[in-house]
């Protein structure tokens, strides 16, 4: 169990490091997504269902659309 | 009894009616502010001397006290709650004419909300409820800041969120580790476990929380969007961030460093930090031309000298800041009101635009000296007994350091007179060079600023109206003991 | 391996809480900064489920017969945590609404361009 | 030079929160207020789920305040895009396609269906108001990528805004009239594990759905038409 998690961490640190570093914000807000339902996967496996679920309907999903749809009114490329 | 409860749960309840009034007539929902904030007036004043005698404690939801979330209702909360609604009050009043653009129904309701999220902060008695209270005073802040949608109020905005945002966090992180040091999160149950916690990790978890709330407090690192939010923001919502939120925060870093975590081997490092704040405020304050921004940094400094004399830690020492903060919160409330009309009048924001206002619009320029002179600290208003406590409880420390220290805090107070009388005497002793005819504010913002502007008067004449009740208030802050007895029995 | 079973969590939860703000201190893009706090908030939503967590444990959850309350979590930090979801969310809202409205005044996003209030 | 500062800030926090987290170790039971929680959260709130018994029950003023944060984060989002005055260019949508369209129709009663079932079950199951509020609050999502057209009413969601935040704190006050306290409860507790069980959790746990769900809802409905 802990190496799945383990292995779950490394990838979400990698996905939040990708979204330090891509210059496309469009790609950069799916990478945060990324990180949001990887911690939605790890709530759960520490037990707390409640809270997964609010993590990915809200911190995943929902707030992306808001990401995307704010990034078809601006600029999707960094200067 | 009131119950306490009442001063949130009744502004919140009106806060959530102003849409459906709105919807009816703009003009009813204008007036829904002044209610809730007269309502808080009335309550608080009537609950403050049962809590002088006796804190009430309200465990909400029925549950006994450290598994429920507790409204602590000391005489310091309901002071300052009593500082809150009446400053609500007056601004409300104000704004029920001045604010004339935009979505005044949602203005309106954030307003309430900012007021709520004020009284709560003040009388919680529980660490993550606080949190969540002051979430609701910075966002309805951050989104007041942009209500005009100007460049400016947008740019200051967004400075203000990003900084915010990154200092709840933090506020967050540090109440996530005192959960995990103490196992609870009641500030008396705190205050009772700390002692047994080892000291780093204590310390390290005081310093998020103090870095959280200081980005509100305004305290000096962490200050960078003041200027900028306050200047730009209509000046109703100038007059609440400068006169109540910050004051706000900065209780709440005093509540935390007293009263939960008792942390006296930080006082010194505040103490330098409040003198240091004063001395930023006040130079950059005085290299101003903009008249909000020279009131902005005033304000930066003001904020360094209340902290100076609460870290001093002595009861007399609390008592000259609480005083200070008072007289702070009525003067800035004048300041901004009356800068609000002269601004609209002349159509600038410089201090040279405002030249010969003394006799166009004569009393508002009245009101503005007042407030100004009772800021800097000049006999017979308000400013000066509160300055004077500071200053005797100061030397009566006596400690070398001390003393240099209170020099710095008085050179700071001859600059803040420097900059104040440059603006009075543009006001009255310089003939402007354009010889527009600019009309007097209309009575719906007069009457409110005379209002406090008597107040002023009234408590430079009888300090010891406020001061019986400031003395209770400081040992509410400072005697941890006796607020672990009355949550905890 | 030890090591893993301790920190994997806290690891996790810091290292989003230190990216988060490398994001915010050194990006210039305001939509990019925006998503570091939402990261940030990630970070600090982890570590708080991360404190209540006991090992062995059970969802404090008595949707069965036979469940011991005391090999169950600690249900407070995932309350906490809720209500925080909840908060940055509204935080990250208002934040990208007022990053659309800069854009349509200053037609960039680029913080080093957009400070008309510096004295 | 500014990468350089930030992270030599950052790497002095890092030391603090070390230290600071050798104190707080991992996967040890640590309170005894979430033990007292767990142990008398059943017969004091009548909650199988006892991260609702907390939510709602013992830290129901803590959900008031965060509605209330969701409520003033709406308003303000309202409010600052309201500033503009509609001056944004209108642009050409494309219409989408049938089967987006269709799909759209056909699930968007499904998941306010589903919403409404994990706000009703939030004292039995995982989930509650916020998770259903925001389930809801997808199905506008989806009305808006399958129409293309505003279709949620204002004044519907100003209504349900303020009457569902208005029932929240209502419930408080008759709380404090018939019984102990703000927020307390006032109604029988039930059988553990029935629908109908636990006291006043479901009712405010309708309403905080009823206001996440308007409110999330609002947020992206303000932000889609804001240049439209």
């Amino acid at each position: 169990m802990i190496v799945i998690a383990a292995l779950l961490v490394a990838v979400m640190l990698a996905a939040a490091a990708a979204a330090l570093v891509f210059r496309d914000l469009l790609s950069a807000v799916i990478a945060s997504c990324v990180v949001s339902l990887i911690a939605s996967i790890l709530f759960l496996l520490l037990q707390a269902p409640d809270v997964a679920m609010a993590e990915a309907s809200i911190g995943a999903a929902l707030i992306t659309a808001v990401f995307v749809i704010a990034i078809r009114r601006t600029e999707r490329y960094e200067e | 009894m009131v119950n306490p409860v009442l001063l949130l749960a009744v502004p919140l309840g009106l806060a959530f009616c102003v849409p459906l009034f709105g919807m009816a007539s703009r003009r009813a929902a204008s007036f829904v502010p002044a209610i809730a904030a007269l309502f808080n007036v009335v309550v608080a004043i009537r609950l403050l001397p049962e809590a002088i005698e006796e804190p009430i404690v309200v465990c909400l939801g029925g549950f006994s006290a450290p598994f429920s979330i507790v409204l602590f209702a000391g005489p310091l909360g309901l002071l300052l709650a009593a500082l809150v609604a009446l400053a609500g009050f007056v601004i409300a009043i104000y704004a029920v004419r001045y604010i004339d653009t935009g979505a005044i129904t949602k203005y309106h309701t954030l307003y309430v909300l900012l007021l709520v999220g004020a009284t709560g902060v003040v009388l919680t008695g529980d660490i993550f409820n606080l949190f969540v209270f002051f979430e609701i005073l910075c966002i309805s802040s951050y989104a007041l800041v942009a209500y005009l949608g100007d460049r400016g109020g947008l740019e200051a905005s967004a400075k203000y969120l990003i900084q915010g945002a990154v200092g709840s966090g933090l506020l967050l992180l540090g109440i996530g580790m005192v959960y995990g040091l103490t196992g609870t999160l009641n500030m008396a149950g705190i205050a009772e476990r700390i002692g047994a916690v080892p000291s780093v990790p204590a310390l390290v978890s005081l310093a998020l929380i103090v870095v959280g709330l200081g980005v509100e407090a305004a305290i000096f690192p962490l200050n960078a969007w003041l200027p900028d939010a306050h200047s730009s923001a209509p000046s109703t919502i100038s007059a609440i961030l400068s006169g109540i939120a910050i004051e706000v925060g900065l209780y709440a870093v005093a509540r935390m460093v007293f009263t939960v975590f008792g942390a006296t081997d930080m006082l010194f490092f505040l103490v330098f930090l409040g003198v240091l704040t004063v001395l930023v405020g006040e130079l950059c304050a005085l290299a101003q031309s903009n008249i909000k921004r020279m009131l902005a940094y005033s304000s930066i400094g003001q904020i360094g000298l209340i902290l100076f004399a609460v870290s001093l830690a002595s009861s007399e020492a609390v008592a000259g800041g609480l005083f200070q903060l008072i007289s702070h919160t009525l003067s800035k409330v004048v300041l901004f009101l009356a800068v609000g009309y002269m601004i609209l009048r002349s159509g600038s924001k410089e201090i040279s635009s405002l030249e010969g206002m003394g006799q166009q619009m004569p009393l508002t320029s009245l009101a503005f000296a007042v407030a100004a002179f009772s800021l800097v600290g000049l006999p017979p208003f308000a400013g000066f007994p509160s300055k004077f406590m500071i200053v005797r409880a100061a030397v009566a420390e006596q400690e070398v350091i001390f003393l240099v220290l209170v020099a710095v805090v008085l050179v700071a107070t001859v600059i803040e007179g420097a900059y104040f009388f440059r603006v009075v005497q543009s006001l009255y002793f310089k003939r402007g060079e354009k010889q527009a005819v600019r009309q007097e504010a209309p009575s719906s913002a007069l009457i409110p600023i005379f209002v406090v502007v008597v107040l002023i008067i009234v408590f430079g004449f009888y300090p010891d109206a406020v001061v019986r009740v400031l003395e209770p208030a400081a040992s509410d802050l400072v005697r941890s003991t006796d607020y672990i007895r009355s949550v905890l029995g | 391996m030890s090591f893993l079973q301790d920190y994997a969590y806290y690891i996790g939860a810091f290292g989003l809480v230190f990216i988060g703000l490398l994001i915010v201190l050194v990006q210039h893009n305001l939509i990019k900064v925006i998503i570091g706090v939402s990261i940030f908030d990630t970070g600090i939503n982890l570590f708080l489920i991360a404190v209540g967590y006991i090992r062995n444990g059970t969802a404090p959850i008595f949707s069965r017969a036979g469940l011991e309350p005391g090999a169950m979590v600690d249900p407070v930090p995932q309350a906490l945590v809720l209500t925080s979801i909840v908060i940055g969310v509204a935080v990250l809202a208002l934040a990208l609404g007022i990053a659309v409205r800069l854009y349509r005044e200053y037609g960039t996003l680029d913080l080093r361009k957009i400070r008309e209030l510096r004295w | 030079m500014r990468t350089l500062t930030s992270l030599i800030l950052l790497a002095v926090i890092a030391v603090g929160i070390g230290f600071a987290l050798t104190e707080v170790p991992f996967g040890t039971p640590k309170t005894e207020v979430g033990g007292y929680y767990l142990e008398h959260g059943r017969e004091e709130t009548g909650a199988a789920n006892t991260v609702t018994s907390v939510v709602v029950g013992y830290r129901a003023f803590d959900t008031l305040g965060e509605v209330t944060v969701l409520f003033v984060a709406a308003l303000g989002l309202g409010a600052v895009l309201a500033a503009a005055g509609g001056a944004g260019a209108r642009r050409e949508v494309e219409p989408a396609s049938l089967v987006l369209r269709t799909g759209a129709i056909l699930l968007f009663p499904l998941l306010v269906l589903f919403g409404t079932y994990i706000f009703l079950h939030g004292h039995l199951t995982p989930g509650g108001g916020f998770q259903g509020g925001a389930v809801i609050a997808s199905a506008c999502l989806l009305i808006y990528l399958g129409s293309r057209e505003r279709i949620i009413s204002r004044v519907g969601r100003t209504v349900t805004e303020s009457l569902s935040g208005l029932a929240f704190v209502l419930i408080g006050l008759i709380g404090l009239a018939f019984s102990a306290q703000f927020l307390s409860d006032f109604l029988p507790k039930g059988t553990l594990n029935t629908l109908f069980s636990a006291g006043v959790i479901p009712l405010i746990y309708v309403a905080v759905g009823f206001k996440v769900g308007a409110e999330l809802g609002g947020v992206i409905d303000d932000m889609v038409k804001e240049t439209r």
